[in-house]
């Protein structure tokens, strides 16, 4: 585990930790709320030791209501002070979903702009974690749809902690989506102490010629074990994007990317119907019609209501390396 | 009927110009109210949703409340309350045209969507009772900053509370639960007041809840009391009593007060379908406009010659806001649709 | 007014309160409940003289709780009634949005078939009435992304009449969503007495070989204008669809008609950006690719949190037939 | 700590038989929970959400129902009540191994998600508190059948109670102020149950409200009473009242059944973050089990040998049980991933 200097390998939830941990103690108007923040540091840890080293008042436990954590959240930071809110699964978020897309991401544009609101409401999405229909579920296409909240899906560690950073000093809400089941799969390094990754760019993983690979959160990682092997093994060269940010959406780099490739596979584990890779398609075939060259294909989940617990089942509905594999190829052929 | 522990009668130091600034702005607003409702019979608004009835309370609120401090998050039936507060009868009427300039939002929000900035008057939505956990939040973060030493302009050299208004029905949401739950167990400076007209739209208070409001407030740790919301006076009392509470700590008060609307709900109402012509009729007694103007001759603080020279003056500022609210243009739609309008941009002074 | 025996020029809240009168008179299981839906006959009067006939047991005024219209809803269909739940405004229905997510949605599924949920949940939807922020939402692309609940939206008053009377029937959950600036605006010929319109099927309103238009609700009614003004006026024939059912989607004539004219416009009013319109536009690039033969155009209303009020901003804020007349003519000169 | 106004001692006419029962449903609950934290432990179930410390209050419930008639829809850590409910100790092995057969979902749903049609015990999600406001529309649909004279074969012979359960943190939720509001409004056949173990995971019930469940359950115009939940017999008599209001339409109550979590919320969970070793130690003290029997040994109704009897017969269940559905097949995925099982097929009957 030793590294170069100022740069160590990490976990995403490290480097999470991390980011929270030094915001915390760069600006005393950031606090924590949210179900067992306090000692028991979360219930995946997230701000384990945070109780501790900066006391009750600052990693507040929450009552055990959503909705009351991401309104405390935006009446706390119209007074000047800056939330994190910890909702303990995405699936959890629905009870606040009203105050959510009615208010949170409302104020500044329904008070012409006079109140902003500098908030972070962090969630854990995601399957494959033996969570069953309500602790496995992808949130990021319903809060996209909502004008007025960024939402922010960092792949690995060291966009974790610098979009983190960036989230906390955003005078905007910005919803902030965790790969669960990566929290302590995913690797890399990090730089310590201060840096920011700006929201909004995405993130050009690997350079190809022959396809276009859309990917965020989890299923960038399978994405590039996808993008790995078909090069290996079928000489197929994928560009592969990671979005981070779906809300503001890179458009530019989305759409540049298509033009040189002419193909276009996107993947995400949200299931298939008006996901979020449904507005990806549909922007390649409204504003890049003249550059397509096969069709616009999307790799997601089946359309049932939610992920299943029964191991075997859970593994046939998640996506993962093969499936995308196997699609890169198919299309490809094409 | 419970009534509050009192510490002392507050509108005992009322001066004869504090009541009739209370009068004054009661009037004011009834007579705004009134304008709009002609407005939109003269089909030159689309709608209007009234304080008519409510006056009274609303007024006392905002004079007990150090103006322009504490954090007030109301609702779209207290007109009476807001220009108490600072919200001038233009601000008002640009609402009503949805007209350039309109200062709540632009022209974006529905009438009665109060918003003032400067004012502390925070900005809310249709969506009824979300305003309370937000209130409840701003307590919350009043709090915070003093524990950690914050000060800024605002709050250096007072304490404040944060106030939000909602009607009895409202209560039924969820929101009332879970925000009077952060005020009892964190002992917010918090006060919500619930302006009990027993009637949430057509359907009455004993469809929406078995107990008042004041009871079922206490059991979340906040002083729930109940007051006669017509009587400006005895709503001072209450009020003053919760505010001087937020500012020492005693922790969050919860005032049911009651008080009849003498209207529809709004111009899209037609309240002869669900209430008897009696009842209709008995409901004016409880006008607090002519009450308080009775009150305050009796006591030789008002007298025909004020009340008329107050009348001038409101027809006066009614019939100004008016006009210039209607001659003025309308928002360019290019500054309201773009995406750009979405979100702030980065605030140097937050890196 | 007069129209042949037996069938009768209606408006389309007065077909949706016949639906309703005449499902509480078939079965007594049948029963109302919403905010104002008593006495008040409802806001917009869909339930208008049915407290009257029925009496209060039957057409109930709930409190102010849109969460518990549907809960109660679910839990009195799970006890063989047959619940029409009333949301006041379309834009209210999110406090409930947990509800209808995470329950409502999913009984059926979670319990492997056991627990079916027969219950309507009636919204009014939509812009273009004065109502600003939260009296104008469209909110249909945010329940057709959720697995386990039926989407109907009519545009025409038998539709209406003869969806609602399928809704109430149906063993599974309905969101019938209502365009409100149609109430009174819309009329047509509604046949008397009991007949159903399933469930499903889109309907081809007007045939065509240029292109096809994709619309629904208040829309199709505007499109049709459209069609008929671009077909005099350039001689431009349209093929419009009228979806009327949004889950579950008619893939097959919604991709039949593309295959015919190579050509699509999709209008919705909601937001553009993963607005419901953008999972037909990425059926047809992923599964009609080789018909393409022009960009898939959208033309939905701007991302921005919400309907203004100010008349004037409302108006360049919704689509219109002559927004939808360009966007024709555009695309057929492509 | 408050009492119910005791209508009579329900527990008195229970016969020694029906204490045996209650007995054994409270070993049988246990010794299958301990199997369950073995195999846990063990590496061959994923997961595990226990009932410890939970089943004389779960088990005297379910014993009060008339099992099978009324409406019942618990949480996940109600294992006693559901096995007292007629769920077996398969439907449960099935449930934490996710094999084919499972009752509840069919392995579609996490274990401890209880649902058996055949035994009126409703679907549950893991959102919690959403349970509650169902049980309430349920109540109402009973109600509702019974005023329009609606009979069907369940209900025709005799009245129905729809009961629901929950945690006292889960109290703070919307929904259950939303739900508990139409029980009370409607006077509906309603019973809550809070198993209240002082705990949300790690967060202690002062975070979570400022009096008691019982307490703010009254406001609701719902009987809100507060029992020893460790205690089977007064368990069984609140709960027997609650049943006999409900059945003669005497309207709603509300349980708080005080107990503790003897074990950490789950398998993911380790109490020892958040509670000190003397609490850990301290809590043992109430273990329900060691305590009823002593009582029936102490009434003479238990003695050694039945126990030991008890022990066998239970230890032979869990060990059938878990063999059985350790060996059982996985479901097969093509039956759980089609959108042809997001909807029922069209009842006929329906039409
Ligand atoms: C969540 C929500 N549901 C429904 C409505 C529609 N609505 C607007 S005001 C109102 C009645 C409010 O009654 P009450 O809370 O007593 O306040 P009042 O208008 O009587 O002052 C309703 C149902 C809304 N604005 N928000
Ligand atoms: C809406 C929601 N938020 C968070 C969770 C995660 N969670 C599961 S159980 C639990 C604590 C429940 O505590 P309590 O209601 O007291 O019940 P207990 O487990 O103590 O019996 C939490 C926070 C959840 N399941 N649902
Ligand atoms: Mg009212
Ligand atoms: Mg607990």
């Amino acid at each position: 585990m030793t590294a170069p200097a100022k740069i160590e390998t990490k976990t995403l939830i490290q480097a999470l930790t991390e980011a929270m941990d030094e915001e915390l103690a760069r600006d005393p108007r950031v606090f924590i709320t949210g179900e067992d923040v306090g000692p028991r540091g979360g219930v995946f840890r997230a701000t384990q030791g945070l109780y501790e080293k900066y006391g009750a008042e600052r990693v507040v436990d929450s009552p055990l209501a959503e909705l009351s954590i991401v309104a405390i959240g935006l009446g706390a930071a119209i007074a000047d002070t800056r939330p994190i809110c910890e909702i303990q699964f995405g699936d959890f978020i629905f009870p606040a979903f009203n105050q959510i897309l009615s208010e949170v991401s409302r104020f500044y544009y329904r008070s012409n702009g006079a109140w902003n609101v500098p908030m972070v409401i962090r969630a854990p999405y995601g399957g494959g974690i033996g969570g069953g229909l309500y602790h496995s579920q992808s949130i990021e296409a319903l809060f996209s749809h909502i004008p007025g909240i960024k939402v922010v899906m960092p792949s690995t560690p060291e966009d974790a902690k610098g979009l983190l950073k960036s989230a906390v000093r955003d005078p905007n809400p910005v919803l902030f989506l965790e790969p669960k089941k990566g929290y302590r799969a995913i690797k890399g390094e990090v730089p310590e102490g201060d840096y920011l990754t700006p929201i909004g760019p995405a993130n050009v993983v690997r350079e190809g010629s022959d396809l276009t690979l859309y990917a965020y959160g989890m299923m960038m990682h399978y994405a590039r074990i996808a993008a790995e092997r078909v090069a290996r093994e079928d000489g197929i060269e994928v560009e592969l994007v990671d979005l981070r940010t779906l809300v503001p959406l890179d458009k530019e780099t989305v759409i540049s990317s298509f033009k040189k490739t002419g193909k276009a596979l996107i993947v995400y584990e949200d299931n298939k119907f008006l996901g979020y890779g449904a507005e990806i398609a549909s922007i390649l075939a409204e504003e890049a019609f003249e550059y397509i060259d096969g069709p616009i294909k999307r790799l997601a989940a089946p359309d049932v209501p939610g992920v299943p617990f029964s191991h075997p089942v859970q593994e046939a509905f998640m996506i993962n390396p093969d499936k995308i594999a196997d699609a890169i190829r198919e299309l490809e052929a094409y | 009927m419970s009534t509050p522990t009192r510490e002392g009668q507050y509108s005992a130091q009322l001066t004869s110009d504090d009541m009739l600034q209370i009068y004054w702005y009661m009037l004011l607003s009834r007579r705004l109210d009134e304008r709009a409702w002609v407005l939109h019979r003269q089909g030159k608004i689309p709608f209007h949703i009234s304080a008519i009835g409510h006056e009274a309370l609303q007024v006392a609120a905002a004079y007990a409340l150090n103006r322009g401090v504490d954090m007030v998050f109301p609702y779209y039936r207290d007109l009476a309350f807001v220009l108490t507060l600072g919200y001038t009868p233009l601000d008002f009427m640009l609402g009503l045209f949805g007209k350039e300039g309109e200062p709540s939002s632009g022209g974006r929000q529905m009438p009665s969507h109060w918003s003032r900035k400067d004012l502390n008057i925070v900005t809310q939505s249709s969506v009824v009772a979300t305003q309370v956990p937000h209130a409840a939040g701003t307590a919350f973060g009043i709090k915070y900053r003093q524990s950690q030493g914050l000060q800024n302009a605002d709050d250096a050299s007072m304490s404040r509370v944060a106030v939000c208004s909602l009607g009895e029905g409202s209560t039924s949401q969820g929101e009332w639960h879970e925000g009077l739950t952060w005020a009892g167990v964190h002992d917010l400076p918090f006060i919500c007041i619930v302006e009990n007209n027993n009637y949430a739209i057509s359907v009455p208070y004993e469809k929406q809840a078995s107990q008042s409001v004041a009871e079922r407030a206490r059991v979340y740790g906040v002083n729930g009391v109940q007051v006669d919301g017509t009587d400006p006076l005895k709503m001072y009392d209450v009020m003053r009593e919760a505010v001087e509470r937020a500012y020492n700590g005693k922790g969050a008060t919860c005032i049911e007060a009651k008080c009849q609307r003498l209207v529809p709900h709004s111009s899209d109402d037609d309240d002869r379908t669900y209430r008897s012509p009696e009842e209709l009729q008995e409901i004016k007694a409880d006008d607090p406009l002519p009450a308080f103007k009775n009150t305050l001759m009796e006591m030789g603080i008002l007298n025909d010659s004020i009340n008329d020279e107050y009348e001038t003056k409101a027809k006066q500022m009614v019939n100004d806001a008016h006009k210039q609210a209607e001659s003025a243009p309308y928002p360019n739609p290019e500054n309201h649709l773009s995406h750009e309008h979405n979100f702030a941009p980065d605030a140097e002074g937050d890196f």
